[in-house]
Formats: C-alpha cells, structure tokens, sequence
C-alpha cells in the first residue's frame, strides 16, 4: 500500500507532505508537554489544517472529477453546526452553562432534536449522516439532469446562499445572525487552555494526513482512473458502458463527508459558528485556495489552503488594506500564469507559453465545459 | 434476425430536420458502410443508436430485444454497442493501456483481476499496432494513433454492434490502409459493423454493403458499385 | 365627542375674542412656553384665526412659520422681545420694529404633538389669507385632512372671501366633513358621502366607527349612506391593492432585469460567467456620482438632471473598463469557463478595495430630484412612487435599445451568430475576437446603466454590487442563455413571485423559496426557458 | 525524477513554512518593534464590509483620544499606542485578531465591535485570556462579563424612557406600535422586552406588531405598506419602533418619504439611527422622526465644543475618510471609554486588567454628551445620561427631550 503511494509520480512530494505533518504534529506534543509553541500559534496551525482538509474535499471532484462546487461551504457548515450544538450541550452537561443563544431565543430548555448531541460519537454520526444525505440529493438530482459545467457551479452557490439566508432567520432556530458561541468545554477540556487548543490542533493534523492518505489512495487506484477519464471526456465513458452519475455522486458524498469533518475541527477552534460561515465569499474562497495551490493534486490542494489562509491571518491583522489586493493580484496570476498553480513554478515557462498560444476561442460545447 | 434495425426515425434539431423517416436493417457479420454529404444525417443516426439524441419519432431495436430509444446510454453500451467517435475521444490523462484497460472492464466495480485486464489490454493495443506505446500518455499521440487507440478501446467491451463514425478521417493514405485491413479484420458473424465515412475509396475497400443517406432520408442502399452508378447519388454527390 | 367639545370651546372662544385684535405678546410668550403651553396657544389662535385682522393674520403667519423654519428666537430673559431672525439682523416680532441685536435665547424644539397642531394652524392661516389660489387649496388639503379638529366657522369665513368660486365650493364641502359628528343629519349624510371621496384605509377605518354611532341604528338614511361609503371604499382600497402588487413586482422586476441584462448577453455569447458584474454596476452608480459632483461645481443649474446626462458617461466608462478586462483576462480563459468564475471574482474583489480605498466606505450623497421624489395616489392605497417608476422607465428604454442592437444592427447580427455557432460564425469570416470584445464591452456597459437606475434607489456604496450577482445568475440562468426575452420573462417571474409571498412568509423566505423554486426548475430543465437547440456532441 | 524532487522541496517547504515560519514571524516582521516605554492599545473596528460605513470612524476616535493622553504625559509614564486592523464585518475574524491582539500583542486593552454578533464571538477570547474589552454601543443588556465594560447603555436605561416619551400627552400620546428590525439578537431582544414593557402597561396584544427583515436588506416597499396599513387601523396614534441596522435604516426612510408619509402621520424612533445615517438623505421630509441615545451632536456644554472642533481638527489634520461635522454616539463612547481606562489604569498605578478592574469603582468622566458619567464596583456598566432626538432638515437631530440625570444602568431588564 503505502510502497504503491511513494512509487507513483509525485509521490516523493507526497511523502514530503506527510513528513511536515508528522514534523507539526510532534511540535503540537511539544506543547502538550509544555515546551512547544504558544497556544496562539497551535490554535492557528488547527485552524490550517482544517482549511487545508476541506481544500481536500473540494479538489477531490474539482480536480479529478472537473466538477467545480461553490457551494461547499454547506457541508463545512452542516459539520461546523452540529459540532457548536455538541460542545453547548457537552458544555451544558458539565458545567451547567445555558447557552446565552437560548436565551435570546426564548428557549427554556433544549429542543427534542438536541437529545443525545451532547455524546460526541452520536454527534459525529449525525453530521456525517445530514451532510451525505444532502450530497447524496443534490449530486444525483444535479448529475441525472446532466447539470455540470459553470451551471452546477452557479446552482451550487445558490444553494449555499440560500442556506446563509435561511440560517441568518432567527426562526430558523440556530441562533440566527449570532450563531452559536461560548463553548466552555470539550471532551472535559476547558476550551482556551493551551491544552485544549493542542489537543484540537494535533487532532486537525492527524485527520488532515489521514485524509491526504485516504484520498491518495482513492484517486490513485482505479476510480481515480475513472475519475480522471469522467473528467476528460464524460459522454465517451458512458458510452463504454460506465454508470458516470453513480461515480459523480459517489465522489460528490465522499467530498461532502470530508467537508464536514473539515467544519468539525475548525468549529472549536474559532469558537464560534454562525452563517457567514454558509457565505458564498467563502465557498468560492476555498475554489480559490485549491487553485493556487495546483488544481488536481491533493498535495497542491493542502499547500494552497495553507499559504492563502496563513497569508491571510497574517496581512488581515498586519496590513489590512492590502491583503483583498495581494489576494486579487494571486488569483489572476495563477489562473493566467500558472493554471496549475504553485506546481507551474517548479516548471519551465515554455510549457504555459504554448498552452497560452493553444488557447484561441472555444467553442461552448458543453462537454468541453471542463476545468 | 437482424443485430440493429432502425425503425421510421425523425430527429429534429429546432426547426431542422436531421433525420426524416429513416429506416435501416444491419444484420450480424456485415459491414454497413454509411455515406454522404456533409448534414445528410450520417452521425446522428450513429448519436440515436448510442442513446445520445432521442429522436422524435420511430424506435430502434437491438437485437430484437432492447429498445434503444427508451434505454440509457450506459444500458445501451452494456447491451453490446460500442461506438468510436467522429473526433478521436480518448482520455489524455491515462497511458494507452489504462485507456483499453477502462474500455475492457466497462463497469465501475473491478470484474476481472487487474492483471488479467491488462493483458487483455495489451493485447488489444498490439491488435491496432500500439503495443510499444503502451505506458504513453494518450495525451501525446498523433491523430492516427489516437484514432486506433479509441478502436482498441471500444473493442475491449467485445462488442455486438461496433458504430465506427469516420475512423479514417484526416489519416495518411497509408494510416488507412491499416486501418481498412484493421476494420476488415474485426468482421465476426456475430457482430455487425457500422462505418460511416466521406471516403468512398475507404468504404468500398471495407464495406459489404452501403447506404447513401441524402438529407435524412436513405437515398441509396446497395452495394458500392450500385451506388457509383446510382443517377440520384451522382448528382447529389456532384451536384449538378 | 370630544372632537365635538372642541369645535364648541373654539366657537365660544372666537365669539368672545370676536374681533378685538390679537394679544400679541401673551401668545408669542405661550408659542415659546413649554409643550404644553405652547400647544394651548396654538389652539387659541387656531380659534381665533377667523376673526383675526389681515395684519393679525400676516403677523401669526410671521410667528408660526417662525416656528417651523427655527427663525423664531425665543429669549432666554421674560424682558427681551420674542424675536424673529431676518435675512439681515432681526425684527421685534410683537411690534415689528427692527432689533439691534438677536436677543440671548434659541428657537424652541417643536415637539411632534405640537408640529402637527402648528402644521394644521399654519395651513389655516394660508387658506385665509395666502396670496395665490393653489396655495390656498394645498392649505385647504391639509385640513380636509382633520376637518373635525378645525372651527367650523373657520370653513365658513374663509370661503366667504375666497375669490375663486370653484373653491369657495370645494371649502364648503370640505366644511361639511366637519359636521360629521353634529347634529344635522342631512349634514352627516352629506359628510359621509364627502369622507368618501377619499378612498384609504384611513378613510374606512374612521366609516366603519360610524357603524357604532347610534344615529347608525336609529337613522336608515345614515345607515345606507355609511354602508354605500363603506361598499364604495373597500372597493377601491380591493382595487389598490392588487395594483400595489403589481407595481412592486414590476419595479423588483425592472431592477433585477437592469442588473441581469449585461450577464446573460455574456454568458450566452462565451458561456463566460463574470462575477464582477455586480462591481460594474457599482461602478456605474459611482460614475453617477462623479457626474453629478461635476455637475454641482460647473452647471449647478442643470444638476436636476444628472441621472439623465450621466447616461452616457457611466455606460461608456463601465464598458470601456469591460473591454479592457475582455482583452485583458477573459480572452485566455474561453476553455477555462471555470477558472473564469475565479478570475472575475477576483476583479471584483479588486475593483470593490479600489473604490474603498479611493471614495471611502459610506454611502454617497445621491441627489433626489424632483422628478424622482414622493408619488401620485392613484386609487385607494396605492402610491405610485416616481423612483420606482423612473427604474422601471429605465428598464424598459434599456430592454427596447438593447433588442434594437441585437436585432437590428450589424454587430447584433454578427453577436446573435457567434452566440448560436462560434465556430461556423469564425468560418464564414464574423471577426469573433472583435465580437467577443464589444460584446463584453456592451454587457458591461449596460451593467454601469444598472447602476445610474439603481442609485436613486439603493445606497451607493463599495459594497452594493454583491447584493445582485447571485439574483442576476437566477435571472439568466432561468431565462436560458443568451436569451434577452428569457431575460424580461425570468425577471417579472421573479420579481411577482418574491412580492407576493413577501408579505405572507417575509422577505428572507421569499427570497429563499424563489432560490429553492429556480433550482428546482432547473434540474426539471437545465437550459432554462429559451434554448438555441442543437446536437448535444 | 530531478523536476519531482525539486517540486517536492517546494512542497514540503512550503507546508512546513506556511504551517509554522509565517505566523509565527509574521507580526513582527510588519510591525516594528516599539519602544519599551509604550503601552498597546487594540482597536476592533471594520473598515471594510458591510459595518464599514459606521464602524470605520470608531479607530479614528480611539486614535484621536490616546493622541490627547499622550500629550498630557501618557499613562503612569507610558505612552499609548493603538493597534488598529480590519475584521472586515466577518465575525469570526473579530475572535481571532482579538485573540491576537491580545495573546501575541499583549494589549492592555480592547476597543471594540458595534454587533452583538461580533462581541459574543469576542467575548469567550477576551475572557479566556483575561482581557478587557471596551463595547462603546447601546446593546441589548442580559449580559455582564467581568472582562467587558459596557460603555453605553442596556435599554431598560434608554430605549423605555424614550417609549415613555412617545406614550405621555407631551409625546404623541403613542397607542399603537409597528416594531420593524433587522433579523438578530439586538432588535429582537429589545422588542422581547417592549413588548413585556407594553403589557406591564395594559396594553393589548393587538396594539403591537413586529416585522424582522435580513441584515443589509433594502427593498422596504412592501414593508412601507404594511405599515401605513396598519397606520390606518383605529385604536389611536400608531409609531413604528425602527431597530433596522446599518445601510437599511436610510433605505426605509426613502421609502417611507416616497411614500408620503410624514412624522406627524406616523412618527418613527430609530432606535440605532445616528446622524451618519442621515449623511446619504434629504431629511426636510423626514423632520419631527426621533431616535434615542446617551449623545447627540446638539448637546450643549463645552465638553461637546471641545470634542465636535477636536474630531473636526483631527479630520483635517489626517485626512481621515469620514465626515468631519459629523459626530455620533458610539465615536463618544469610544472616545469615553479610552479615557475611562487611562482614568483607571493611572488610579490602579498598573496595566494588569485585575488591577483596572478594581480601579473602575467610583470613576466619573466628564463626557461630551454634557454628563458626568461614572462607574462603580457593582458591574462594569456606566451610567449615562439619555437624549431623545428629532430630525432637523440639516441631517442631524435637535434635542426634543433629555434626562435630568444619569439613571442607573440595569444590566438585566425586567421585561425580558
């Protein structure tokens, strides 16, 4: 197995990649013992890692299956929610803490669909469970009428925004504009504590790597094969005899799962939900990170998130009139410059040189609507 | 009982009518060459047979068994019909292998060992002359070559009925000659072949019969000498 | 009834006054007392605006308006004069004699109880002696409006010396309105009759009471005449409403069409969808702006009519700007669609930071001229509001320029092939390089028109394009590609849809339905309402 | 295999030094060390997003008032230094740059947030790590964090004294009221409250009604229908409680002018309107609309003088993008607040938030509004006088009413 990872092309990238994960999380131990980073710092590399998991997500069926989602923020948030519900009723359970949400809300006690959410093993289930189902509805409603193409990107916005309208009603019942936030403690941890921060970091961490691994797997064996050809011509697949919507939806849930476990870790660790999260700035933000870092290779997916999302925290608190600029100014580079992203600047010029000279003005066949 | 029969078919695109009324019986062991002019239907037939246009009216039935205009494109393919493309469609990602690898296995789950799949495959690329070529990506081939790699591909499903839509289109003189011998020696009694091609020099050296279609319509259906003397198909062909 | 009680005090009160001249200074002192105070006053001289003297009238006139502009200075010393503050120094108000000085003291706060009271004895005080006869009727509106609150004796003196006959008349039957509550029941009947002649809520509200009167039950006449009054209005407000629908849906419509229009010529012509749309609308508000400021510094004359010279600037500026994005970023990307969504977010993101960091962040000061201010009543509630209506004009100037060029005009011909077939459109030799540039050019534009219609509307901020761009892709999206009647179709479907449900469920969940509806369509149909059909590969 | 390994180094490289090297160095590299004797202040107010509009100014203000510290000597010998950023109107940004302010910056303390969204996301950072956070806006009470000072006033303190006005003989008489505000916790706390209010006073279920539209939204056509409805009802004279936010609140009033509707028919009490809502509007037709806050521009005094010709002066002097004859509340709260902690921090003769906090019982400034404003050891409120305005047709309001004193801040109301 994991001689099949390292041998393939590019592999020693991958393992590189791993390495630095297994390099941060030995630092994140350091700190569990008291000599690591600060809390701050640890706090951040979580919230990274989680970016960088839901990058995953959506490279996954844009860069191997050409499917471009803008509406991934819906799973983000689907798992992102069900964890704030969690932690306010674990926090409820062990501290005896009203969520300052119910008040506002009238709520004297919580609604009969919390029951149980405060055991995290059930919570994990039901937000892997809601955001599947939601995938698994979209994807093949979507796939079935053959909507792809910037169309399936548009629709999928939509859905999204529709969502962030929906959850910014107070009647909606999730604590409106104000989310959900004062999360006082997790798996018996006080949040805040550097321990706690660690404890969430390592476990963004080693889900981020154990997903770069799943998924490495998954596109490097034969679905990925599949994926690659369903990517690069749809129709002459189906013609093969291949059943591409059940592949799409396929992928599209898994995607869907990954997002939402992303929205699990980085939950506690902003230490608060509400429905920015379901922005369509922010879904089209993640396309983003996955571009810059080299659409079609999960390791590129992990590095762009990474980088656009350390940029960020760091310019939006050190110069903040800059960074929409630098951002802006990232983008167009990369979609002119280095379709692939970041691995273009390991290539030579001469290639882009041609691609940009191949490229003259296409045609709006819709199966050639690819990536 | 013949492998594909085209009943009373009409597509139309908008006001347009590609199809009008088209009837057409392949039966198992021929080669069915299809000519024409340019809009004359050619490759919409092939799109109703492979399930890709619905036409408005009329059926198509596959084997005296499926009824192709109610089935999926993937129920099609599964039932036995392969089709190569007008524009060579193969999968620039994947090594020449992997391409016939896909075109052999034909289902999302594995059906047969990954070795054996590749041998198969293999063999395949070595019956359309590409075995040195087997781990290059398709991506760099020349037109020729992807041409035969598609062939190779849709042959991997073992096909019943095989729509081949201009195979030798944009080829050297010499490209096609391999490639008329290649069609020539895919003819099976179990299987039919559909050939639809501008090139008449092709089609005659190929098919054993052929049907010349004129705005949707069969203008012509006989044998290739019939059709040079044909006084419709002369003028359509010549014009006047 | 207590309605009836004032009408009476203010009657015993103007005969007792009768025509002994106006203490002028007791009710300047009142005017200036507290709220309370300065209320009585006002009703006082109310009472006694009938009998008043022409100079009496010129000099509560002089005070009241005072009040309202904040020119009446009241001293802060009991000894000082009340004051009035003139374009040169000031004026003694009780005697008229010009002051040295403004007297130590400020113009008192009107509160609203008072404003209204002030408002009601201004308009008063206009009917009876304001120069010009549509003065006095605008007067005589105000007060038609609380008849019941006015003396009657009011009514009679000031159509005894109205000149105008046509509305010494109208004042006579707006006097009657104040009989309502009285006592002559032939009066009352006229009255109601009168009452409806304004047909709003107001008006049924205060009929319907009239159900509870006793003379309801002991008089038929009565009774009928309310039942008629009441028929008549509800009728009216049925009517009104439906109309108000209507018209809010037209105008929703109109603005999601302007916002729309540029985007789906195109998307329809590269199948490039341009996320910074919405900051090209934008853009057109800000070049507005830029115009009117101009206007305002050299031809402060014509800046009533910035939105109208303003058309060419902001269409040609967004365009331009569109060109130079076409040539600049979209033309590499007609095999990347995907990438062009990122790319053209990315402008956006750009140009929105650039308007922040040049204009700053709050809104700008939009002029509101006069041909886009307030409204006309057309029947029972609803108000035409002319800035809707100006939106809606625009539209509809926009949609009919817009069919005309794709129609009609040679580079529309050339658009509607390159849309339909590129490929065989490059063949038979259509420049679609150049096409593709003026097209976007003219998509753009037409999205900086959006926004000089708009700007009346909505705040003009950085901000105020990305409240249109997902509304904008439903538009096309549902309209099919490329199509300007898909377009129109989608946009009023749109629109009537999201003002209907709005007041049933609010305004997020019609927004929220209309998204959930438009998706679901388009899984039932994903080229939206019009297609260019053709082979599918 | 050479392109791999290179492209795999970038990689790595990139991995690890986008994980660790960049936040870590980050802050420092950009801003340059400072010297010892200075003590950091933090600014949380969005210059860009949807709160711009209004939040923007508050950095200025804070600024502006550590600027008059510094050059009356500082703070127990050290000189303030703001630290000012954009959380760019997300909320959850608001967290993390609190977070790292405080935990990477060291700051003394916070100013900042207009929301409530964006001080509950604050709230649990500063908490945690024990800072303090000073909230310059009216808020919804029902809350009361030992690490936050709430500058302005809970509504049972200011909005109930306006709603009084607009009931008594000297208001309107109000009997009837259409609450119309934007959809989250601080409109419908208050009107939670109002209507707990109205029925302590007997008045019918009937008599009121409440309608929430989405932050940010601007189509009121509908909405203004509604209420001239529910205007033209009977049961006396009807106002409309506007707690609307931000860039809806001059959207509805063009609509409600559009549609002809005057203060005297139908008097509106904005209840977060300011004078910088009014910036974009013309307000002859609106004149006689009131709203309510512990400062208005018209106050009288000298500290109002001295504030209004200071923000003018340092306007001027820096260029700053907002309006310089323009002063609202939360600018005077801000402005107050910074002072208050100097006030404090010099009493305690330390920095450490404890010390502060202790420090805070019995202060008292002498605010703008004209009030003497003061705090004591029960709560980290401050009681400030309250004002009732009225539009005027220069865009801003004139006092109609205003309270002898500063009445005690109630934290939690008794209505909610």
């Amino acid at each position: 197995m994991i001689r099949s990872l390292l041998g393939s092309s590019g592999g020693t990238g991958f393992s590189l990649t791993l390495a630095a994960l297994a390099v941060t999380a030995a630092l994140l131990v350091a700190t569990l013992a008291g000599v690591g980073p600060s809390g701050f710092l640890v706090n951040i590399i979580g919230q990274l890692a989680a970016f960088a998991l839901l990058a995953l997500a959506l490279d996954l069926i844009w860069g191997y299956l050409g499917i471009l989602s803008l509406g991934h923020g819906l799973f983000f948030a689907i798992g992102g929610y069900v964890m704030a519900m969690h932690l306010l009723m674990h926090s409820f359970e062990t501290t005896g803490t009203v969520p300052d949400f119910m008040q506002f809300m009238g709520w004297k006690e919580f609604p009969a669909y919390w029951a149980g959410l405060g055991v995290f093993p059930y919570a994990l289930a039901v937000a892997l469970v809601l955001a599947g189902v939601v995938a698994l509805v979209t994807g093949w409603v979507s796939f079935r009428s053959r909507v792809g193409g910037v169309y399936f990107a548009i629709i999928t916005q939509a859905l999204v925004y529709a969502a962030m309208l929906l959850m910014f009603r107070n009647d909606t019942g999730f604590g409106g504009n104000n989310g959900m936030t004062g999360f006082s403690v997790i798996f018996g941890l006080r949040m805040g504590t550097e321990t706690a921060s660690a404890v969430l970091a390592l476990a963004s961490v080693v889900v981020l790597a154990l997903g770069l691994v799943a998924t490495r797997a998954l596109v490097s064996g034969r679905l990925g094969r599949l994926m690659l050809a369903t990517r690069d011509d749809e129709v002459r697949l189906r013609s093969l005899g291949y059943d591409t919507i059940v592949l799409k939806t396929g992928v599209w849930v898994v995607s869907a799962l990954l997002a939402a476990i992303a929205g699990m870790l980085y939950v506690p660790q902003v230490g608060i939900v509400n429905p920015r999260i379901l922005s369509p700035e922010l879904s089209l933000e993640i396309a983003v990170w996955v571009a810059i870092g080299g659409r079609g290779h999960l390791v590129g997916a992990v590095i762009g998130a990474v980088l656009v999302n350390a940029l960020k925290f760091w310019l939006s608190f050190a110069a903040p009139d800059v960074w929409p600029f630098i951002l802006s100014a990232l983008i167009v580079l990369v979609v002119l410059v280095f379709p692939n992203g970041l691995l273009d600047l390991s290539r030579g010029f001469g290639a882009l040189k041609a691609r940009m000279r191949r490229e003259g003005v296409a045609s709006l066949d819709p199966r050639r609507a690819g990536p | 009982m013949s492998a594909l029969l085209i009943d009373d078919i009409s597509v139309e695109f908008g006001r347009f009518r590609a199809i009008d009324r088209l009837s057409l019986a392949i039966d198992y062991g021929e080669i069915r060459g299809v000519i024409g002019p340019n809009g004359a239907g050619k490759t919409t037939v092939l799109d109703v047979v492979s399930g890709i246009t619905r036409p408005k009216a009329g059926r198509v039935v596959l084997d005296g068994g499926l009824e192709i205009t109610r089935a999926s494109e993937t129920l099609i393919a599964r039932s036995g019909v392969r089709r190569k493309f007008q524009k060579p469609s193969v999968f620039d990602a994947l090594t020449a292998a992997e391409n016939v690898a896909v075109g052999v296995e034909g289902r999302l789950r594995r059906t047969a060992p990954a070795a054996e799949v590749r041998r198969r495959a293999l063999d395949l690329l070595d019956a359309v002359g590409l075995a040195d070529e087997a781990d290059r990506q398709a991506g760099e081939f020349s037109h020729g070559q992807k041409q035969w790699l598609e062939i190779a591909m849709v042959l991997g499903g073992d096909p019943k009925v095989l729509l081949l839509d201009e195979p030798v289109a944009g080829l050297s003189d010499e490209e096609t000659e391999k490639t008329a011998a290649l069609v020539r020696s895919l003819k099976r009694p179990d299987r039919a072949i559909v050939v639809v091609e501008h090139d008449m020099g092709f089609v005659e050296t190929i098919a054993d019969r052929v049907t010349v279609l004129h705005e949707g319509r069969t203008l012509f259906e006989g044998s290739m000498a019939g059709a040079r003397a044909d006084a419709r198909v002369i003028e359509v062909y010549l014009g006047r | 009834m207590l309605r009836i009680a004032a009408v009476l005090i203010g009657l015993i009160f103007a005969t007792a006054a009768g025509a002994a001249p106006l203490e002028r200074d007791p009710t300047l002192r009142g005017l200036c007392g507290n709220a309370a105070a300065s209320g009585e006053a006002a009703d006082r001289l109310l009472s006694a605006t009938p009998t008043l003297s022409p100079d009496d009238l010129a000099f509560a006139d002089a005070a009241i308006g005072g009040l309202l502009s904040k020119k009446l200075v009241c001293p802060a010393a009991p000894t000082d004069p009340v004051a009035l503050k003139a374009d040169t120094g000031a004026v003694d108000l009780a005697t008229g004699a010009p002051l040295a000085a403004l007297p130590k003291g400020k113009a008192p706060v009107v509160s609203l109880k008072n404003r209204a009271k002030f408002e009601r004895l201004a308009a008063a005080l206009a009917l009876l002696a304001a120069p010009n006869a549509a003065a006095r009727a605008a007067a005589l509106e105000v007060l038609a409006k609380s008849a019941a609150d006015v003396p009657a004796d009011l009514f009679a003196a000031a159509a005894g010396r109205e000149p105008d006959p046509a509305l010494a008349a109208r004042i006579s039957s707006v006097a009657d309105l104040a009989s309502l509550y009285g006592t002559d029941i032939d009066k009352r009947v006229a009255a109601v009759a009168r009452l409806a002649e304004g047909e709003n809520r107001r008006v049924l509200t205060e009929i319907e009471a009239l159900r509870a009167d006793p003379a309801y039950a002991s008089e038929p006449a009565f009774a009928a005449a309310v039942d008629a009054a009441a028929a008549k209005v509800s009728g009216a407000i049925a009517i009104g409403n439906a109309a108000a629908t209507l018209y809010n849906g037209l105008s929703f419509a109109s603005i999601l069409f302007m916002a729309s229009i540029g985007l789906a010529i195109i998307f329809g012509l590269m199948g490039v969808i341009n996320l910074a749309q919405g900051e090209f609308i934008m853009i057109g508000a800000y070049v507005t702006y830029v115009v009117q400021e101009g206007l305002r510094a050299l031809l402060p004359g014509l800046l009533d009519w910035y939105l109208v010279i303003a058309i060419p600037f902001a269409f040609l500026v967004t365009a331009l700007i569109g060109i130079a994005l076409e040539a600049s970023l979209i033309r590499h990307l007609y095999r990347r669609p995907l990438m062009s969504l990122l790319a053209t977010w990315a402008v956006s993101l750009f140009l929105i930071n650039l308007v922040r960091v040049g204009f700053g962040t709050q809104n700008l000061q939009m002029e509101t001229p006069f041909y886009i201010t307030g409204g006309i009543a057309i029947v029972g509630d609803f108000i035409m509001t002319w800035n809707r209506l100006f939106a809606i004009g625009f539209a509809a100037l926009t949609l009919a320029g817009t069919w005309f060029l794709i129609r009609r005009s040679g580079i529309g011909l050339d658009i509607r092939a390159v849309t339909q077939n590129r490929d065989m459109a490059g063949c038979i030799g259509i420049p679609t390089r150049r096409v593709d540039m003026l097209a976007f050019g003219f998509g753009s534009g037409l999205a900086g028109l959006a926004g000089l219609a708009l700007s009346p509307i909505y705040n003009v901020n950085p901000q105020m394009g990305t409240n249109f761009i997902i509304d904008s892709f439903m538009v096309v999206v549902l309209g099919g590609v490329g199509s300007i009647a898909g377009t129109v179709i989608a946009a009023l479907g749109i629109g009537q849809i999201n003002v209907l449900i709005e007041p049933i469920w609010g305004a997020v969940a019609a927004k929220v339905i209309v998204l959930a509806l438009i998706i679901a369509f388009l899984q039932w149909r994903p080229e939206g309402f019009f297609t260019v059909a053709g082979r599918r590969k | 295999m050479t392109n791999f390994t290179r492209r795999s180094i970038i990689k790595a490289a990139g991995v690890a030094g986008a994980g660790l090297v960049l936040p870590l160095s980050a802050p420092n590299i950009i801003r340059s060390a400072r010297a010892a004797d200075t003590v950091k202040l933090g600014c949380l107010f969005s210059s860009s997003g949807t709160m711009a509009n209004i939040e923007g100014r508050l950095n200025f203000v804070v600024k502006m008032a550590a600027d008059e510290i510094n050059a009356a000597g500082g703070v127990n010998g050290k000189m303030i230094d703001v630290l000012t950023s954009d959380p760019a109107s997300d909320w959850p940004l608001y967290a993390q740059i609190g977070k790292q302010m405080l935990q990477q910056e060291g700051v003394a303390a916070l100013f900042g947030c207009w929301t409530s969204v964006s001080r509950k996301s604050v709230l649990p950072v500063v908490e945690q790590s024990n800072g303090l956070l000073f909230y310059p806006l009216h808020f919804e009470g029902d809350e009361n964090s030992k690490n936050v000072v709430y500058v302005n006033s809970p509504p049972a303190s200011s909005v109930l004294p306006a709603v009084d006005y607009l009931m008594s003989d000297e208001g309107v008489s109000a009997k009837r009221f259409f609450m119309l505000g934007s959809d989250y916790v601080w409109p419908r706390t208050i009107n939670k409250q109002l209507k707990g209010y109205f029925a302590s006073k007997g008045i019918a279920e009937t008599a009121w009604k409440e309608e929430y539209v989405p932050l940010g939204f601007s189509n009121f056509q509908t909405l203004v229908n509604q209420i001239r409805a529910f205007a033209d009802e009977e049961g006396g004279q009807p106002v409309v409680i506007l707690t609307c936010v931000g860039s809806s609140i001059p959207d509805f009033f063009r609509e409600f002018i559009n549609q002809g509707i005057k203060a005297t028919d139908v008097p509106v009490l904005g209840l977060d309107v300011v004078e910088a809502d009014l910036e974009g509007l013309d307000t002859a037709p609106l004149v006689g609309h009131l709203n309510c806050w512990a400062y208005l521009q018209a106050a009288e005094g000298p500290a109002n003088e001295k504030f209004l010709a200071d923000w003018k002066g340092y306007v001027e002097k820096n260029a700053v993008p907002y309006r310089a004859d323009v002063s609202i509340d939360p600018m005077v709260s801000a402005y107050d607040s910074v002072h208050l902690w100097a006030m404090a921090a010099a009493k305690a003769g330390s920095f450490d938030v404890p010390e502060v906090t202790k420090a805070f019982d019995g202060l008292s400034f002498d605010c703008p509004s004209g009030y003497k404003i003061a705090m004591t050891a029960e709560n980290n409120y401050v009681s400030r006088g309250v004002f009732i305005g009225s539009v005027n047709e220069a865009q801003g309001f004139d006092i109609l009413w205003q309270s002898e004193d500063t009445p005690k801040p109630v934290p939690f109301s008794p209505f909610g």
